[in-house]
């Protein structure tokens, strides 16, 4: 299962950076759900089956379809690939890699440091994960409904159209 | 979970039942009064829960929520804020285009996302208030979607906020790496061992959290989005989103003594002198009221850092009082703002504020009241506020954090001085007659009456007030 | 009742704060109520306090009651507090009636002003503050109410601004209490420094504890503290600002320059009279003050052409007298005189404007006369406090105060026939002064029309004063006349009584008869000079030294034609080769450094949502790094 | 069940925060933007699930469903900011929005 691990995390690497290169948005998007399979391999890997289904399942599956939906909407055209490809200039990346390779950098060294804790090579079954997420998260799971409720108003009321010309119409909603 | 703990969740329960019986509501009615009504009433029902539920306090529901006294003031103030703020965007709201209604929805929702954070013992529970709090604030600062004001500050905190709290996340799965629980108690117990990875980890959480509170370096969302943001809502994310997540850190940093460690200590010193310096030279020459009172609100967030450097069971009561007088002063400041911004466009350049006092002498002076408080001038609650800050933190002997406080507070009044001196300022007539000047209306008016009141009450007259902070607030 | 002592300066300040937040919206009968009604009614709540007090067995010592704490921070807890004694009572007392009266006469005086509300307001602020300075407990709250009651003044004086002179006028009556104040303030903090508190009480204690007589520090204590009282109570070298402040409305010059606000000098110095009582060389200067400050007001009342600008020179004069008590010990009989003093000084004042008012602003006495057919109660009242002034022999209260300072002026320890003289000649010439002042106003040939004539909330409090002036003297009589003590057996628990050497008290009678015959001869004098034949005072004006002489006693003895030279030209001229001021630099650095920061720290508010988070990964590199290295 | 120690995954995680950080700094297109920021999220959540793997907890896959709960709703209301920014700006464009600043 090492192999896995260790396979899927380089897919995850390459994948990711795909992400963050490509021009094309739905290539991008692509290269996402790669990447999100391979951390869900890696949930495996690790012995949590819960939630590298759920990472396919939502993540991979409900989430980027929201990404998908955007993208079509917008219908960005060639233009913007173009537009996409200049802005991706040395110029203007070579600064922010600077900066984000040495906060990986310090991650690494600092996590280095720190030896010794091995996985411990127990899966832990959506059994378990059902008994703590109904028992001691009881209130974590009543509340993150109340997120999703105000993910739900929030996103109804930013998705509507325009509604300055339909309130001067005075129609109803 | 015993009858008991849950009659101590009653708070939590009723904020989150009304907002159901808001949407419902909604569903059913569209009527702004009714729907603001009903809002104000939530609150206020919740807010008469906390005296109900304080005798039997303090009580641990699951490991995720922890109610006492200090999580029981600080919903209380969470509330009390809303409530203010429910009052003033009503006249708001009212004068503009759209549908009002989300927005009293988003606001309560909101609320109960701070109230979670002021309560949570978990780091679980913690990041689900902090993000129902977050996702209110999105739409509600975007609410108007129309404008492309309001709609670039929104952008800009979403995807400013999403990776703040990517951060907080990555470190808090650190420390939960290193420790095994993210329980605050559990960590507490454990923090002793030390270890790279939780102190890594701690850096993290201290980046969203920062970020939250608006301190430098992670400061420099602050003034796009309270520029961008409708006065309310700025009023909102300057006061109960940073006050409540102020609450966690200091209940953190207070009950697990993290300042026992000195690089704990040493990174909180350099964000608090980093916030009061930049902070306040920022607002130095700027001429928008709203940036401001961003700049100067970084500002804020370092005197307080100082009192919660100085530790000690005296940064409770100092922390409490200094962020009730933080509150009432930022709630009434943008609460002016409100009232005289037009549905044309908020009320932010220094111009239009230039002789106020003869235009409108009740606003500009609860305005000026207002800043002079934020400038710390005494018989006001700013000044009691500061005092405290300064005399923790000369008995603490942080001599740099208190030689910073000083002199950064000079150059502040400089800058309050310049916004009260504008609003005396004489000027033609005309030039102001340009802009329509909107009316006040009463909801708003009673608001910013009795906030100026408490401000000077608490000003002159804080020794009662501190009695009950310090009866009130304890673990 | 007494625990309502707060009532007594909180009920004006709500007046004042009513009316200066709403007043010009207030019909202007409101107005004059509440400005007139809320010192009224603490009036009311003083006198009820004061019985109250007076017949408790309280009246021996203090009461002290603490109105307010502002906070408290590990043993730091500034409050406020109250103490009434019997001297505070007197001051009170004072300070509420004749205030009342004064607001009263002004809502008549008044009437046409358009700036009514804020007339009002700026008056029950001055009461307001008086009653905390003389209420307060330590020196702090004390100093604060001298700073309000000298901020009310500059208010009032200024009162029409429009006018640049009267401006002017309140600049300076500012600057020179300023020039006073600076001292009193370092004196507080030496006093604090040294004895570690400023509750008046325990520094008295401390004082003369940890003090002996004559000590340098006591004594440069005393001096300071002196310093403001000079200040505040026009005397030498500070007494110039006082005839200019008559450019305010004449019940302000009742009110504030004759009757209270001038008196807190002498009030500070009975207040901390053992302090003063440490220092000889401190308090033997009071009374050479005191009497080179009678004599200098003296002569220069005598050649004053404005009616006011007499009654202010003769206010410093009066003021001299009680400095001069204040410096022979007689703290009773200062006390004494300053209430005697504010009834008729009030009254004459209140008389002036009565005056002034008829005649449509006609200060100048040559330009008066005969105004005693036509204005009868006004010249009877007006009559009753000048006869109080110039001590008229046993039916006026003038005469026994006087007398009194004169005695002791002779007969106490610190005492001198010195003294005695000085003051002796003083009340000569108060009694020319006064009596030329009545005879050009209301005898001789009329020279100016009576345009109206005051009604009856002028002249009520008039008559009330007028009373008093005559009457209230009565309970403080000599020992050669009926010895009654009432006043100084009241104030006894706070004032000691005067020393006498043995040997002295057959003195007093010969002495109360000699300054009743200078009174006296004094009025005949004026008699002669000023109705009678005039041209004997013309033709002693006309030669050359009485020219010299008129022109100098005109000018107020040249003081202010000094300090322009001495004092405002070389600090102007030094002031203008530093026009580049050149310590300044230092500070315009420290700002163009703090605006050249904002400038740096304003450009990396780029708005684009990279830069900033450009800036949390900054600062989370700067933070973890701290976390791991360090 | 991999034998490999808990750091790797911690240092996976840490590698894929620092990419998704990279592209939030260097794309100035808003949906790339929030699908980095998805990135660093779904990295916090490898780490979680690193670290209750560790402890043999499901508590690291509890947050892991909150994780979850948070990104949908982030990226709902992202989303349709998203569309309504593109409305007004008639761009996708981060950096059009900087009419603020200072």
């Amino acid at each position: 299962m090492d192999v896995v691990f260790y396979l899927s995390g380089a897919v995850a690497i390459v994948s990711t950076l795909m992400v963050i290169t490509r021009s094309n948005a739905v290539h991008a998007l692509l290269y996402l759900i790669v990447s999100l399979f391979a951390v869900a391999l890696i949930f495996f890997a690790l012995g949590a089956p819960f939630a590298a289904a759920l990472e396919v399942i939502i993540y991979a599956g409900a989430i980027m379809v929201l990404f998908i939906f955007v993208i079509m909407m917008l219908n960005l055209g060639i233009q913007t690939q173009t537009q996409e490809r200049e802005w991706l200039n040395p110029k203007a990346w070579i600064g922010p890699a600077i900066l984000s390779a040495a906060l990986v950098c310090e991650l690494i060294y600092a996590l280095t440091l720190h030896k010794g804790a091995v996985f411990a090579a127990v899966e832990v079954t959506p059994k378990a994960v059902g008994i703590a997420l109904f028992g001691p998260y009881l209130l974590g799971v009543e509340l993150a409904s109340l997120l999703l409720l105000a993910g739900l108003v929030g996103t109804y009321h930013l998705g509507r159209r325009d509604e300055r010309s339909a309130a001067r119409e005075g129609d109803a909603p | 979970m015993n009858a008991v703990q849950l009659f101590a969740l009653t708070p939590l329960i009723v904020l989150s039942a009304s907002s159901v019986v808001l949407m419902l509501l909604i569903a059913f009615s569209r009527r702004h009064v009714t729907v603001a009504f009903m809002t104000a009433a939530g609150l206020l029902a919740t807010f008469l829960c906390l005296p109900a539920v304080y005798p039997d306090l303090p009580q641990q529901v699951t490991p995720l929520i922890v109610l006492d006294g200090y999580a029981v003031f600080f919903i209380g103030l969470t509330l009390a804020a809303a409530f203010a703020l429910v009052l003033i965007s009503y006249p708001y709201l009212q004068n503009r285009p759209g549908r009002p209604e989300e927005y009293y929805l988003l606001l309560l929702l909101a609320s109960l996302g701070a109230a979670v954070v002021a309560a949570s013992s978990h780091f679980a529970a913690f990041y689900i208030g902090l993000e129902i709090l977050s996702v209110s604030l999105y739409a509600m600062i975007a609410y108007e979607r129309w404008s492309l004001m309001r709609l670039e500050a929104g952008v800009k905190y979403l995807i400013l906020a999403a990776v703040s709290s990517a951060f907080l996340l990555f470190g808090i799965a650190l420390i939960y790496a290193q420790f095994g629980s993210m329980e605050f108690s559990a960590i507490a117990a454990r923090a002793a061992e030390g270890g790279i990875t939780a102190l890594v980890g701690s850096a993290m959480v201290l980046v969203g959290v920062g970020f939250k509170l608006a301190l430098a370096p992670f400061h420099m969302w602050t003034a796009d989005v309270y520029e961008g943001a409708p006065p309310p809502v700025t009023a909102y994310i300057a006061t109960v989103s940073k006050g409540a997540v102020f609450a966690l850190l200091l209940r953190y940093v207070n009950q697990y003594d993290v300042l026992a460690s000195p690089q704990v200590l040493l990174v909180l010193t350099a964000v608090a002198v980093a916030s009061m310096v930049v902070g306040n030279l920022l607002a130095l020459m700027q001429n928008n009221v709203k940036r401001i009172l961003a700049y100067s609100s970084i500002a804020h967030l370092g005197y307080l850092l100082v009192a919660l450097v100085a530790g000690g069971a005296l940064a409770l009561t100092v922390v409490s009082y200094y962020l009730v007088a933080y509150f009432v002063t930022t709630i009434a400041a943008f609460g002016v703002i409100a009232v005289l911004s037009t549905s044309e466009r908020d009320a932010a350049p220094i111009d239009d504020y230039r002789g106020l006092a003869w235009r409108r002498p009740w606003l500009a002076g609860v305005f000026t009241a207002m800043l002079l408080s934020l400038a710390g001038i005494p018989l006001t609650a700013g000044f009691i506020g500061k005092f405290y800050v300064v005399a923790s933190g000369v008995s603490s002997a942080l001599w740099l954090l208190v030689a910073t406080l000083a002199i950064t507070s000079v150059i502040g009044l400089f800058y309050y001085l310049r916004l009260v001196a504008a609003m005396f300022e004489q000027v033609e007539t005309h030039a102001t007659a340009a802009r329509e000047e909107p009316v006040g209306s009463f909801a708003a008016t009673a608001v910013l009456a009795v906030l100026t009141l408490l401000l000077v009450v608490l000003g002159a007259y804080p020794a009662p007030f501190i009695r009950l902070i310090a009866a009130t607030v304890s673990f | 009742m007494i625990d309502l002592l707060w009532l007594i300066p909180a009920l004006p300040f709500a007046g004042f704060l009513v009316l200066i937040l709403a007043g010009s919206r207030l019909p202007r009968i409101v107005v004059a109520v509440l400005g007139a009604g809320s010192v009224g009614f603490s009036a009311v709540v003083a006198c009820l306090i004061g019985i109250e007090f007076i017949s408790s067995p309280l009246v021996k010592t203090s009461f002290t009651r603490t109105v307010w704490t502002w906070m408290s921070f590990e043993g730091f807890s500034p409050s406020t507090s109250f103490c009434l004694d019997s001297l505070s009572l007197l001051m009170v007392l004072v300070v509420t009636v004749v205030g009342f009266l004064i607001h009263l006469y002004s809502v008549e005086f008044m009437a046409d002003d358009d700036a009514y509300h804020r007339y009002f307001a700026y008056m029950n602020l001055f009461v307001t503050a008086m009653l905390v300075l003389v209420l307060a407990d330590n020196l702090m709250l004390l100093y604060l109410g001298w700073e309000g009651v000298g901020l009310c003044s500059y208010l009032l004086i200024g009162f029409w601004y429009k006018d640049p002179v009267n401006a002017r006028a309140a600049m300076k009556a500012f600057v020179m209490t300023r020039i006073g104040d600076t001292g009193m303030i370092v004196g507080l903090f030496l006093l604090y420094n040294s004895l570690g508190t400023l509750e008046i009480h325990e520094l008295m204690v401390r004082a003369v504890r940890d003090w002996p007589v004559g000590s340098v520090m006591a004594t440069v204590a005393a001096a300071l503290l002196l310093c403001g009282a000079l200040g505040k109570s026009a005397q030498l070298p500070l007494q110039t600002w006082l005839p200019d402040a008559m450019a305010g409305p004449t019940p302000v010059s009742a009110l504030i320059h004759a009757a209270t606000m001038v008196t807190a000098g002498v009030y500070l110095i009975a207040r901390t009279h053992e302090l003063f009582a440490l220092a000889p060389a401190v308090q033997a200067a009071v009374a050479v003050i005191g009497v080179a400050t009678l004599l200098v007001a003296g002569f220069s009342a005598l050649a004053q052409q404005d009616l006011k600008r007499v009654l202010a020179y003769s206010t410093i004069s009066q003021i001299g007298y009680m400095f001069l008590a204040l410096g022979v010990g007689a703290w009773s009989a200062a006390m004494f005189h300053f209430a005697i003093h504010a009834f008729f000084k009030s009254l004459l004042f209140l008389g002036a404007g009565a005056i002034i008012m008829s005649t449509h602003h006609e200060q100048n006495m040559f330009r008066l006369g005969g105004l005693r057919t036509q204005l009868p109660v006004t010249f009877w009242t007006f009559l009753a406090g000048a006869a109080s002034l110039a001590a008229l022999p046993l039916i006026t209260s003038g005469f026994y105060s006087k007398d009194a300072i004169l005695w002791y002026a002779w007969s106490s320890e610190k005492g001198s026939v010195w003294l005695w003289l000085g003051g002796v000649a003083g009340a000569l010439l108060t009694s020319i002064y006064t009596f030329r002042m009545v005879f050009l106003i209301f005898f001789g040939e009329a020279r100016t029309k009576v345009y109206k004539r005051p009604g009856t909330a002028m002249l009520v409090p008039l008559i009330v004063l007028a009373v008093l002036s005559m009457v209230a003297g009565f309970i403080e009589l000599p020992h050669t006349l009926g010895d009654v003590r009432l006043f100084s057996g009241y104030l006894g628990a706070v004032l000691p009584p005067v020393p006498i050497p043995p040997g002295q008290a057959s003195l007093e009678g010969i002495l109360g008869i000699v300054a009743a015959a200078v009174s006296v001869v004094g009025i005949c004098l004026a008699y002669l000079l000023f109705l009678k034949v005039p041209q004997i005072a013309d033709r002693a004006a006309s030669t050359l030294a009485g020219r010299a002489l008129h022109r100098l006693w005109l000018e107020g003895c040249g003081f202010d034609w000094l300090y322009q030279r001495l004092l405002v030209f070389p600090f102007v001229t030094i002031a203008r080769i530093n026009r580049s001021d050149f310590i300044d630099f230092f500070y315009q650095l420290a700002a163009f450094l703090a605006e050249g920061l904002h400038q740096g720290l304003s450009a990396t508010q780029t708005g684009r949502t990279r830069h900033y988070a450009v800036g949390i990964g900054v600062g989370a590199l700067i933070i973890i790094g701290m976390a791991v290295w360090l | 069940m991999a034998s490999v120690p808990m750091e790797h995954g911690l240092l996976l995680a840490g590698i894929l925060f620092g990419l998704g950080f990279l592209g939030v700094l260097v794309r100035r297109n808003i949906v790339f933007m929030l699908m980095c920021v998805e990135i660093m999220l779904n990295a916090a959540a490898l780490a979680f699930v690193a670290a209750g793997s560790r402890w043999a907890q499901p508590d690291g896959q509890v947050m892991f469903i909150f994780i979850l709960t948070v990104a949908a709703a982030e990226v709902a209301v992202g989303l349709a900011l998203v569309l309504q920014f593109y409305r007004g700006f008639r761009t996708v464009d981060m950096d059009a929005a900087d009419r603020m600043r200072g």
